[in-house]
C-alpha cells in the first residue's frame, strides 16, 4: 500500500510549473503514467526513488514514511526498497552481464537469484559479456534483472520501452508482466504507448502540467466511446486512376492497399498523398492472433 | 656523519669557494655543501630558518645584522676586501677606467648586480653616481638577482658591458673572456667581505662549521683569495 | 610604495593577451577541425608550456634571444631589435608561456559547435572565414570570454620565465611578479604583502566573475 | 540531370562497409532515399553535397562536374548550388529568424525573395524572433527557408520531419511538395517514414549496407501485392467477456473499439493484451477526407 | 653531472601526485555533483594557483610557513617540524600549486558521468562510497589518467615557489628548475641544457602518451 501527496515547483522550459498530484496504490497494482513531454512524469517517479525531493506532501509505503515535509523525513534512495529501470538503462559499462548483477545483490543474500533473474530474461548465454557488446533488447532485459536482484517491492520504470523495435518491446512486455506477477511487485510504469498501457497496466493516471487530469482503467480512459459495428481506419490515397464507371483510389492501410471507388462529385476533393479515413458499415469481422 | 657543513655563499665568492673546499675537504674529510646566491637572499633565507652553518658575505652589514639578530654566535670576521671591475666581452668594446665610454650608442645595456641585496651591486651604483652617470645611463642598467646573474648577462652579450667582481674574470670559467679593467679602489667604499658562524652551525654541527669556519681566516686561505683578485690585509 | 610594476604588469596582461587572441583563435580552429597525424604532435607542443618549468622556458629564450647566438645577432644587426631586458622580449615570452590557456578553451568551444553550423554555412556559399566570423565565433562567446581571462591572469602570474630573461628593469621588465620576489628577498615583507594583497585579490575577482559569467551563459543557453 | 557513380569505405559499428551506388535524377524529380540505421543513406547525400569525398566515382550536375575521382576534381560545398536541411535544423543560434535567412542570402541578390519565403513558409510574424525561442515546427520551417534563399536547383533533405509531432509534419509535407514544384527543385529526401515518402517523392532507393537494393515508384516498391478486396488491420484485444453465446473480445483498433464474438474452440486462444489481425471479406468501404 | 636535482624532482613528483590523487577525488566529486552557492567560491579557490604568479603564492606559504609568525612557531615548538626549506614543505607547496591540474581533470570526469549511473547504484541499496569505488571511477579512467600525468609533469615544473621556501639546498630542496637556473647563472650552460633537454623530453613523452592513451580511450569507448 502505497499513498502519496506530492508537490514540487519544477523548472519548465516556459516557466516554472507546480506539480501537484496524490494517489494510491494498493499491492500488486501496475499503473502507468501517461501524459505529454515535460508534464512531470519523470518528476513524480524521481520522487518516489528519492532522487527527487519534493517541496511538500508524503510518502507513506507499507507503513514506512519514506518522506514527509512536516516530519522533515527524506529516506535516501538506498534505504527504500526499489527497483529503478532507467530509460538510457544506466548499466554500468565498466562491468560484465553478470558482474552488473552480482554488484546489485545485497550482502549476505544468496546468489541463486541471479541465475533465476538471468533465466527469466533469457541473458544466461551472455553472463560474462561486456554490457557495450549487448544489443538494445538484451540491455533492457538486462537493466530489468539488476533492478529486481533486491527483491523490490515497488517497481519504476521510466518508459522502458521506448529505445527499442516492434518485435522487442512485444517480448520485453510479456517479461514485464510475467515478472510483475511472479515477484509479486507493485509496478509504476511512465510511457507514452497506449498499446503498451492497456497490454500491461490495471490503472493508469494521465498527467497534463504537472495535474492529474484523468485516472482509471487504461481502456476506459483512451477508448471512452463504447464499442460500435462500424470500422474506421485511416489511410492515405496512393494514386487515382481514370476508369471506365469513373475514377479509382488506391488507399494505403498497411499492409495493404486497397482501392475505392469515387463518386463523380468527389473526383475533385482527393488527390494523391490525402490522408483518409475508410469506413465500413454492418462489419462482421474475424480476427487471427499475431505470433511476436 | 657530522663529516659535512653546509655554506650559505655570496655569488661573488663562488669561484674562490671551490678552490677553498677542494683544499678544505682534502684536509679535514670534511664535506662542503655550497648555496650559493646574492647576500642579501641568503640573509633573507638564514633568518627564515634556512639551515646553513657558515655564512660567507659580500659584505659585513648582512652579517651584522645575522648577529644582532641572534642569528650567528661571533660578530662578523672580515676575511678579504673584494675588488669591482668593469668587463665586456664584446670584441668592439674595450672597457677603460674613463668610464665615459658607458655613455656611447653602442653601448646599449649595462648588467650590475641587483643593489638590494647584493653588495657589488651598491659598489656599482656608488661609482657610477661618483662619476655622475647614474642619471644619464639609468635607462642602460640590467639587473641581475646577484653576481652570478650579472656575470650572465655580460657573458652571453646580453648586456654589452657590466660590473662585477674581480674573482669572476679571474675565475677558470671566464678567464681570457673579453677585456675587463680594475675600478679605481678610492672610487666606491671598500667592499669589506665577512663571514659569520651560525647558529644553526653551532647548535647541530659545531666541530666541523667551526674548523671550516677557521680555515677561512687561515695562510691558507688568504693565498687563495688573493690568486682570485681579492685583496688581503 | 612604487606602483610602477603593478601598471606594468597591467600592460603586458593586456598586449599578451590581445596578441594571444589572434593567434589563438586559428590555431585552436585548426585543432578544433583537422584530423591530421601532425595535429598530434602540435596539441602536444601547444601544451608544452603547461608542464615545462618556467626555468626551462626561460633558458631557451635566453639562448634564441641572446645578441651573441645566430638569432639575436640576426635581429640586432639587421633590425637593430635586443629582446633580452626589453618589454617586447617578454611580450613575446608570456605569448609563449601563456598559449595554452588561450588555446584549449578555444579549442573546446569550437569543437561543442555542431558540425552540422558550419557545413549549413558552407552548404549556404559562405567561406571558411565568413563562417568563422559570422557563425562560429559568436557562437563560442563562453569559451572566448574563458580564454581571455584565463590568458590574462596567468600573464600576471608569469615569474620564473620573467625572472631569467628580464634584467628587473623598472619601468621595462620590473612587472608586479618580480617585485614581491625582489621585496621578499630584500625583506621588505610589507611591501610584498601589498604588492601579492593586490594581485590575488585580482585574480581572485577576474576568475569569480568569468565562472559567474559562464554559468549565467549556460543557463540563457540552456534556455 | 544528375549522374553520380559512389563508392566510399565507411567505418561502421561492426566493421568496414562498402557505400557502393550509382543513380541518375531528372530535373524535377522528388526521389527518396529508405533504408535502416547505419545503411548508408546520410553518407551519400553528404557527398553530393560535398561534405564528405567520396574515395571512387563521379558526380556530374547539368554539365558540371562536382566530383571526379580520376580527374581529382572535389568541388567545395559553396560552389555546389545546393540547399541541405539538417536533421537538426543547424539554426544560427546567434541571429534571428530574419538574420538567419538574410545571412543565407548571395551578394547583390535582390532581398525580395526572404520576405517571399517568410510568406510561403508562415514565418511572418516571426521574423525577429531569436531562434532559441521557436517550436520545433518553426524551427523546421525556416531551415528549410534558408536552404531555399540561393534558390538552389538541388535540395538535399536528412530525415527532415523525423523530430516533429504528427499534425506539424502534415503540413510541413505539404510546404515541402509545394515548394518543390514553385521553385522548380531537384530534390533528394532520406527518410525512413513510408508514408511521407508514397506522399512526396515519384521514385525511391531503397538502400541496405551501402547497396541499392530496391529503386523505383514508391508505392510499388513498399506494397508490392495487388490491391485486392479484403480489409487486413492490425489490433490488440483489451478485454474479454463472456456473453451468452459465448466469449466476446473488444479489439483496439484506434481511433475505435470493435467486438468480435470468438468462437467455441478459440476460447483459450487469446488473452488480454495479444496482437491480432483483423480480417473482413467482401469489403466494400468508403473514403472520407481527414483534414489536418 | 650531479644527478641528484633530477632524482629529488622525480621524488616531489610522485609523492605530490599520490597526495594530491587522495585530495583531488573528493574534492572533484564534491565539485562535479554540489549545486551549493559556496561551490562558486570553491570552485575559483581551486582555480587560483593557476592563475596567482607563484612569487604570490611563495610569498604567503614563506609568511605561514616562517619560524617567525604563528603558524610555523607553532608547527616549531610544538612538533619541530620546520617547513621552509625542507622537502615536507615544497610537497606542501607542491601540493597547493598543482590541486587545479589534479581536480579539474577529474571533475569533468565526473561531470560526464551520465547522472542516472549513480543513481542506479543508489537505487541499488549502495552507499555513496561504493558507488564511488565501484561505478564512478572504474568509469572516469582516462580522466584520472589526464589528472595523474600532469599534475606530475607540473610538478616537475614548478619553479617560482620553490625558489622562494626551498632556498636551494642540494638533496633536499634543490629540484631540476632550481638547478637549471642555477647553472645557467653559473654559465655551465652544458649542463643547463642537459636537465632542461631531460625535462623537455620527459613532458613531451608524458603528454604525448596521454594524448594518445586518451585517444585509445575513446575510441574503444565509442564502439
Ligand atoms: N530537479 C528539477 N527541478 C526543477 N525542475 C525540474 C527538475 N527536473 C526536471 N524539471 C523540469 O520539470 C518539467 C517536467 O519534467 P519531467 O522530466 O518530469 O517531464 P516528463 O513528463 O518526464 O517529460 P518527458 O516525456 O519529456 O520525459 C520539465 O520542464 C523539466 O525541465
Ligand atoms: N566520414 C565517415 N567516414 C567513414 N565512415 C563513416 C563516416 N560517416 C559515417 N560513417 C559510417 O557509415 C555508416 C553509415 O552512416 P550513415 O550516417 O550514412 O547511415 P544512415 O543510413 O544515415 O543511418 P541513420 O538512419 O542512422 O541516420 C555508419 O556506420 C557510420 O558510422
Ligand atoms: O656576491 Mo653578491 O652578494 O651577489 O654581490
Ligand atoms: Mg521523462
Ligand atoms: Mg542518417
Amino acid at each position: 500500500m502505497i499513498n502519496c501527496v506530492l508537490h514540487k515547483q519544477l523548472h519548465a522550459a516556459n516557466g516554472d510549473m507546480q506539480l501537484h498530484v496524490s494517489f494510491k496504490l494498493a499491492p500488486g497494482d501496475f499503473i502507468s503514467i501517461y501524459g505529454p513531454s515535460g508534464a512531470g512524469k519523470t518528476s513524480i517517479i524521481r520522487m518516489l526513488a528519492g532522487f527527487l525531493k519534493p517541496d511538500d506532501g508524503e510518502i507513506h509505503f507499507e507503513g514506512e514514511t519514506w518522506f514527509s515535509h512536516h516530519q522533515k523525513i527524506h529516506l535516501a534512495p538506498q534505504k527504500r526498497n526499489i527497483g529503478f529501470v532507467f530509460q538510457d538503462y544506466a548499466l554500468f559499462p565498466n562491468m560484465t552481464v553478470r558482474e552488473n548483477l552480482l554488484f546489485a545483490l545485497q550482502k549476505n543474500e544468496p546468489v541463486d537469484i541471479i541465475a533465476e533473474l538471468m533465466q527469466v530474461t533469457g541473458l544466461e548465454q551472455l553472463s560474462n559479456r561486456q554490457v557495450q557488446a549487448l544489443s538494445g533488447g538484451q540491455k533492457q532485459r538486462l537493466a530489468l534483472a539488476r533492478a529486481l536482484v533486491r527483491k523490490p517491492k515497488l517497481l519504476l520504470l521510466d518508459e522502458p520501452l521506448s529505445a527499442v523495435d516492434n518485435a522487442m518491446r512485444e517480448s520485453l512486455q510479456t517479461i514485464l508482466k510475467d515478472i510483475h506477477i511472479r515477484y509479486n511487485l507493485t509496478t509504476v510504469l511512465v510511457s507514452h504507448d497506449i498499446s503498451e498501457i492497456i497490454k500491461l497496466a490495471n490503472r493508469t493516471l494521465v498527467i497534463e502540467n504537472g495535474i492529474i487530469i484523468k485516472e482509471g482503467n487504461p481502456a476506459d480512459i483512451f477508448f471512452p466511446e463504447k464499442p460500435h459495428n462500424q470500422l474506421l481506419v485511416n489511410g492515405q490515397i496512393t494514386e487515382i486512376v481514370k476508369t471506365e464507371n469513373g475514377q479509382m483510389a488506391s488507399v494505403l492501410l498497411p499492409p495493404q492497399i486497397i482501392k475505392v471507388e469515387l463518386a463523380e462529385n468527389e473526383v475533385d476533393h482527393f488527390q494523391k498523398g490525402d490522408l483518409v479515413q475508410v469506413s465500413h458499415q454492418k462489419f462482421n469481422p474475424t480476427i487471427k492472433k499475431i505470433e511476436p | 656523519q657530522d663529516a659535512k657543513v653546509t655554506v650559505a655563499v655570496a655569488a661573488n665568492m663562488q669561484y674562490a669557494l671551490k678552490t677553498l673546499k677542494t683544499q678544505f675537504e682534502k684536509e679535514t674529510g670534511i664535506q662542503v655543501e655550497v648555496i650559493l646566491g646574492s647576500s642579501g637572499k641568503l640573509t633573507q633565507q638564514i633568518q627564515e630558518g634556512a639551515p646553513f652553518d657558515v655564512f660567507i658575505s659580500a659584505d659585513t652589514k648582512y652579517p651584522l645584522t645575522l648577529f644582532q639578530n641572534k642569528f650567528a654566535t661571533d660578530s662578523p670576521k672580515v676575511y678579504a676586501n673584494g675588488v669591482l671591475v668593469l668587463w665586456s666581452t664584446k670584441s668592439d668594446l674595450k672597457p677603460e677606467v674613463n668610464m665615459q665610454l658607458l655613455l656611447m650608442d653602442k653601448v646599449k645595456k649595462i648588467a650590475i648586480a641587483n643593489p638590494k641585496t647584493a653588495p657589488y651591486g651598491v659598489a656599482a651604483v656608488e661609482i657610477l653616481k661618483r662619476y655622475k652617470l647614474y642619471d644619464k645611463l639609468q635607462k642602460k642598467l640590467v639587473y641581475g638577482e646577484s653576481i652570478t646573474q650579472t656575470n650572465q648577462f655580460i657573458m652571453s652579450q646580453s648586456a654589452d658591458i657590466g660590473f662585477t667582481a674581480k674573482s669572476a674574470v679571474l675565475s677558470d670559467e671566464m678567464l681570457g673572456k673579453g677585456t675587463w679593467v680594475e675600478i679605481a679602489h678610492n672610487g666606491y667604499s671598500p667592499i669589506e667581505q665577512a663571514a659569520v658562524l651560525l647558529k644553526h652551525g653551532a647548535l647541530n654541527n659545531k666541530e666541523s662549521s667551526e674548523k671550516f669556519y677557521n680555515f677561512l681566516y687561515s695562510k691558507e686561505a688568504k693565498k687563495i683569495y688573493e690568486r682570485f683578485g681579492y685583496i688581503v690585509k | 610604495m612604487d606602483l610602477e610594476p603593478l601598471w606594468l604588469t597591467l600592460q603586458l596582461a593586456v598586449v599578451t593577451t590581445a596578441i594571444l587572441f589572434f593567434i589563438g583563435i586559428p590555431l585552436a580552429n585548426w585543432l578544433a577541425y583537422k584530423k591530421t597525424k601532425v595535429k598530434a604532435i602540435v596539441e602536444v607542443l601547444v601544451s608544452m608550456p603547461l608542464v615545462l618549468p618556467p626555468s626551462v622556458i626561460g633558458f631557451y629564450l635566453l639562448l634564441a634571444f641572446s645578441p651573441s647566438q645566430s638569432f639575436g645577432k640576426f635581429l640586432e644587426t639587421h633590425f637593430d631589435i635586443r629582446l633580452v631586458f626589453s618589454f617586447p622580449g617578454l611580450v613575446i615570452a608570456s605569448v609563449i608561456y601563456s598559449l595554452p590557456f588561450m588555446v584549449h578553451p578555444i579549442q573546446s568551444g569550437f569543437a561543442a559547435v555542431p558540425e552540422s553550423l558550419r557545413e549549413a554555412a558552407y552548404s549556404l556559399g559562405k567561406t571558411k572565414w565568413q563562417t568563422l566570423i559570422r557563425v562560429l565565433l559568436p557562437n563560442i562567446k563562453s569559451s572566448l570570454l574563458s580564454a581571455i581571462v584565463l590568458t590574462f591572469a596567468h600573464t600576471i602570474g608569469e615569474f620564473g620565465v620573467v625572472l631569467m630573461i628580464g634584467g628587473n628593469i623598472p619601468g621595462e621588465t620590473k612587472v608586479a611578479s618580480i617585485a614581491i620576489f625582489d621585496e621578499v628577498e630584500s625583506m621588505n615583507y610589507a611591501s610584498a604583502g601589498t604588492y601579492a594583497f593586490i594581485l590575488f585579490a585580482t585574480s581572485f575577482i577576474i576568475l569569480l566573475s568569468v565562472y559567474l559569467i559562464n554559468h549565467r551563459l549556460d543557463r540563457i543557453k540552456s534556455i
